[in-house]
């Protein structure tokens, strides 16, 4: 048992540090960068490709470099720090994966190669118009004639889905259960629209579109699926810890240095406590952000599940905690989409919908806790 | 002790509603009901009806346009005007610039100003917090010098609130820089079409814009428009803050707000945990609703009720829980908030996000809960 | 619409804050009286009778008062202040207000002129050891033969049971429904002991125990003992709020008097603000109280149960929080059974999970929640 | 990173949890698990059981016993004696006077006392708080006056747990009344038996009596019983509170304690709101546990982390949350506190009320968490 950073380690996040600091450590360039579609910086997609840090999770035969989910988590951190918009978790790791994890070996050559070189942008759409976190193809249907397939319905809110070359999109197979299917981005009617934190989706419709399969034709991938969105929640928090870390930094620097009625503000012991309070929310989120990392590698795809779960509930607990606590000891400040600690705030909000809110997360293990005695931390 | 409304009283309450739900333009209520924003000519044109019935200011002395209510009555017209959707009359002229004028304006400044402040023919802004005084007002730098008649002011102000469609602007500024912080300061009238006045939009985290900063560049501002004494701002501005915490706990609309909410979830609403948090919101509000008709009840010659803080502090707390709530039913959908209204995904949900954030204010605004914490603290406790 | 005392109703608040402060203002004496059984005072007991408070609640007719619940709940709030711990009530308003319900006219004049007169004390047996807070008989069995009625089963715990001179049990009828019947208190096997306030409650076991029916006999009773207990715990809140008051008193006297580290507690601005959140636990938990209070004479009996479970749940709430701030606020000294604010802290418990937990009334409030749009205070 | 135990932690793992569940007494295993109070005689037998297999103080010096154990093996050994329902040895020996006697104690004393306080031949008690000096331990009264090799102490001391059982006490005294505060404390060790030690009971709202006050009437110490140096109690004290804060976050203990609940409840674990409780709960002690973990793996030297004051603070009030819930599960057979054991009450229910109101100790008591956040804002957060 570790829960240390080795040497390797260390060194990555070093440099995504660096790199994701020099684009995004002014929070201007990130106003910027959110300003206009596609919501980020082609350029810093560019540069995040030279890194390597987009083939990051992918194996070398699938023109990758075989990191492990320590290193991805580590990514998504630092990219969450900054609030660098380039989607690293929308293309890479969840459509990426979903890919990584069904494609043949020609298609995870071709796409994720393309994906790690930095050549294109792929987009995951699983969630149907008022669909919940669920891994089942609700709202999309696949046909099939001969060896051609399409595609019909609606998929909305889809991240990044009007700036992907290709979009990852999930369907009902016509003899049941949930395919995963290619489909062209210019084949798709897209509309595209801001989220709250400047983030990009857009609303995909498909209407017999042509649409290649994923993997074999006509077999059932919602275990995939599931165990993908899993991995992409855990991913998830890892960035909103990097946010969160973010915002606890701001705060104290904000309060040793913002002067009221002629002190500092940490002259003020009520804010003091606050910030401790949410020093304790950071801590025991990284904890548990910690643990489904090292659980995705180390765990069965249950565990996988319930660690998804766990860290789920818990840093969206968090991130309501210290996403207004951060606004609230700044004072209006935080209000303005000039600083970065409101927008942390925004970014925590859109996370936690996108990818499974605290009451879903509960009422999962709340199903469960008739299953075990104590929760034990090691197995 | 007695929970009913005397005859009188229901009879008065009658009275508001029928004319909120029958005589009050609808097309502006319906806006208000589906938790749409108003734009600023419904605004105007909602403020014009009321005072066209006499519904405007009823707080205001009667020689202006006040009705000579009981504390309760005004608690009835506010919370039948929320229940119906009607827009209540904008807080920065009947709740803040009006009652000041009426108490230390002069009799000029109160002909020239209340009746047009009253229908809303002149939009007031509010100039009172720096980027360096917010909750620490008395900190503030925006300076006027005398120069001849005139004030010459110069400064910035900031967090100023639909600042944008402002015609005139109440300003604490220094007058004094030589004596203690709050005895320097006075009140000026500032019209905003003036040489020298700019305001500058601040694009809030929800994507919204209904805050400014407002710069004074060598602003001349006639010296009749000073109100009250040369150095009585701060009192002047106790007194306005002290109004503006009463009626501002945000009760009736948040009610409304969960009531809406809850029939927009739908089958959400089975959820027993999404029920527990509607029942224990619910409780909330009535106790909090049931507070301020104890506050009003007990409260005594226009004074605020210390109890005013528990009111402010508790309303935003819950009106910002039925915010988090909102977003948790809309889930993934709220993600479009920045989709047009042929989005799939229904309006409520897309308003979820940018309304969460935004009533993040709420609590920091009109002073934060921490100072209203103080307030309790010190004035009731006597810590 | 009216939240003021009138001038009766205050000069009935100073009598009983006198008498009751004479007695327990010195918390030593409150200690004394509950340290054995019957766990109360029998002179104040005989006092309150003489100032006619045990009769407030019933008509003239049965040898009471007449007054109103806003005069009985203003008698709870000032026996909670000083934690007095005679049993007004269990004895007065649950036992006796079955007894004014369901008795006949010679019932309640006889039952109840004797409690007025402090010559008698009654208890309610309604709760069957595991029961929880149901107006069902679940646990007791009545049976007759000829005129002559026998109650068998167990009740626990019944407050005040082993010291009461009658006792009002609920038992399944047997042809359906809930009836409920005076036993001698000495024809039952009981147990005495005390809960962790110091107040006592006993085991009732009953073995074909004579009993007479309360009323007109083998009518169902149900809707009546629902009612009876809503009312009770309404006056349980009033009885709370007093408590919640002398401990919000306390603490902003500790505050202001007691120095750490050379100044009054009152230098430290977390503290502060924590006691102005207990304050504002506490004018929430006042307003719904006063509303429930009304309710009783000018509500229905479902606004009654309404008002019962709103005032329930939110007097659970402020009790926990007023509590245990209370407690932590004082630090150690609050802890000792010497001193009050700790004390009042075990009678909130022990109030609380007598008449009804905060779950329980937030799940019948949750099964409402779609019948209504919003709450409306006025009617 | 990695989260599995390495083949020679694992194997420790098994070790100890053969002897905890075969070799150590089942019947003091037995009442711990089933949430029942220890006697005196009980404790004695358990610490007594842990030292014959040297498992009693792991962490002192190897030459007093200590084993030389990773930070990782001491939280197995003591995760695993929590997981078998084996009580901790007592915390006055073994974390507190014991690792000061090893760094601060002469030769003399450590060979005096060191194996009779790891074997509990003696009960230690600690006599630090007064009425007047709790967080603000520094003002502290009770005085140590020279006569000739002797001191002469007179003064109170309060809070002492257990102290009806202790056979010495560990004393902060004041030595020198001249100098500052904190300089003028010494650290003495007291026969309680000597003439002038009277040991009062304090009723606790529980109704329990677990602390004491401790009056001494000059008490004639000999000199050779001062810890360290004359004025250096302080220090002691610091180093002491450092070391009690670690593994004081009662996360196994509340852990079971969580799990026995959910037996115990039976169905009432069917209502969803009640699942709701349980999972967050066992969620956020996930994240204590977890926490405590990482602690240990950074922690360096002895030297206390910071993040100790996490695990005090969030572990205290999980303690105190999973009391609650089972008080709230106990419903009105709460009230039967005081009952026996024919009562058809289970025992568990019976023990909630007692165990709720007792646990507002922990917040209390050993650092409170209010100290806990001062030293969070103040050392990790720089504030």
């Amino acid at each position: 048992m570790d829960f240390t950073y080795d040497d390797e380690q260390k060194a990555l996040r070093e440099a995504v540090r660096g790199l994701a600091g020099k684009a995004y450590a002014d929070f201007e360039s990130r106003r910027t960068a959110t300003a206009e579609a596609p919501g980020f910086d082609e350029a810093q997609w560019a540069r995040l490709a030279e890194m390597g840090v987009l083939g990051l999770p992918f194996s070398e035969d699938d023109g990758g470099v075989g990191a492990g989910p320590v290193e991805i988590g580590l990514v998504c951190q630092e990219l969450g720090r900054v609030l660098a918009p380039e989607p690293f978790l929308a293309s890479v790791v969840h459509a990426g994966g979903l890919v990584a994890a069904a494609g043949t070996p020609e298609q995870r050559a071709d796409l994720l190669g393309r994906l790690a070189a930095g050549e294109i942008v792929l987009a995951a759409a699983d969630t149907s118009p008022g669909g919940r976190w669920s891994a089942d193809a609700e709202g999309v249907t696949a046909a099939v004639d001969g060896d051609d397939w399409t595609l019909t319905g609606v998929r909305d809110p889809v991240p990044n889905g009007a700036r992907a070359d290709h979009v990852i999109v999930s369907a009902s197979l016509p003899d049941g259960g949930t395919g995963l299917f290619v489909v062209e981005g210019a084949a798709v009617t897209r509309t595209d629209y801001a989220a709250v934190d400047g983030s990009r989706a857009a609303r995909l419709e498909l209407d017999g579109t042509p649409a290649v399969p994923l993997g074999t034709p006509g077999q059932d991938l919602t275990p995939t699926i599931a165990t993908v969105s899993d991995i992409t929640r855990i991913m998830g928090a890892n960035q909103a810890l990097g946010v969160m870390q973010a915002q606890v930094a701001a705060t104290t620097d904000y309060l040793t240095s913002r002067k009221q009625f002629g002190v500092t503000l940490n002259t003020f012991q009520a804010l003091n406590f606050r910030a401790a309070d949410m020093y304790v929310s950071l801590e025991l989120a990284h904890s548990l952000v910690d643990w489904a990392t090292m659980t995705i590698s180390e765990g069965s795809q249950d565990d996988i599940a319930d660690a998804a779960d766990r860290v789920g509930l818990q840093v969206a607990r968090a991130g309501r905690h210290i996403g207004q606590e951060a606004i609230q000891l700044h004072g209006g400040i935080a209000m303005t989409a000039e600083y970065s600690v409101g927008v942390g705030t925004a970014h925590l909000a859109v996370l936690e919908q996108w990818l499974g809110g605290a009451q879903h997360h509960l009422t999962r293990l709340s199903a469960r806790v008739g299953d075990h005695g104590a929760v034990e931390a090691l197995g | 002790m007695q929970l009913k409304l005397s005859a009188e009283d229901a009879a008065f309450r009658d009275e508001m509603r029928t004319f909120f739900t029958t005589e009050f333009p609808q097309e502006i209520r319906d806006k208000v009901l589906a938790g749409q924003h108003l734009t600023h000519d419904e605004i105007v044109a909602g403020q014009r009806a009321l005072n066209a019935a006499g519904l405007a200011v009823p707080h205001w002395p009667e020689e202006w346009g006040g009705k000579g209510w009981t504390d309760l009555q005004r608690h009835l017209w506010h919370e039948e005007m929320q229940r119906a959707g009607v827009p209540a009359p904008l807080a920065f002229n009947a709740s803040m610039i009006g009652p000041v004028l009426a108490q230390f304006g002069s009799q000029e400044q109160k002909e020239r100003f209340l009746p047009k402040t009253a229908n809303l023919d002149i939009w007031w802004s509010q100039g009172f917090s720096e980027p360096d005084a917010g909750s620490d007002l008395a900190s503030l730098r925006t300076t006027a010098v005398r120069d001849g008649d005139d004030w010459i002011v110069n400064g910035q102000k900031t967090w100023t609130t639909l600042g944008q469609y402002g015609d005139w602007i109440f300003t604490l500024v220094r007058t004094d820089p030589e004596v203690k912080k709050q005895a320097g300061i006075s009140m000026l009238l500032i019209d905003m079409t003036l040489e020298g006045v700019e305001v500058r939009p601040i694009e809030l985290i929800d994507g919204g814009h209904e805050v400014n900063e407002v710069w004074f560049d060598d602003v001349r501002v006639p010296g009749d428009l000073l109100v009250g004494e040369q150095g009585g701002g701060w009192t002047i501005a106790k007194f306005l803050l002290g109004n503006e915490r009463v009626g501002v706990a945000p009760v009736g609309a948040t009610k409304r707000a969960l009531a809406r909410l809850k029939e927009d979830a739908g089958d959400l609403l089975d959820d027993p945990l999404t029920r527990a948090r509607v029942a224990e919101l619910e409780n909330e509000l009535l106790a909090l609703e049931l507070t301020a008709l104890r506050v009003v009840a007990h409260s005594a010659g226009g004074e605020p009720h210390p109890a005013s803080s528990v009111l402010k502090l508790k309303g935003t707390e819950l009106q910002q829980a039925v915010s988090e709530l909102a977003l948790d039913l809309a889930g993934p959908g709220s993600l479009a908030s920045g989709a047009d209204d042929d989005s799939p995904v229904p309006g409520w949900a897309r308003r979820t996000a940018p309304t969460y954030l935004n009533l993040r204010k709420a609590s920091i605004y009109g002073g934060s809960n921490e100072i209203q914490r103080q307030i309790i603290a010190r004035t009731i406790l006597g810590l």
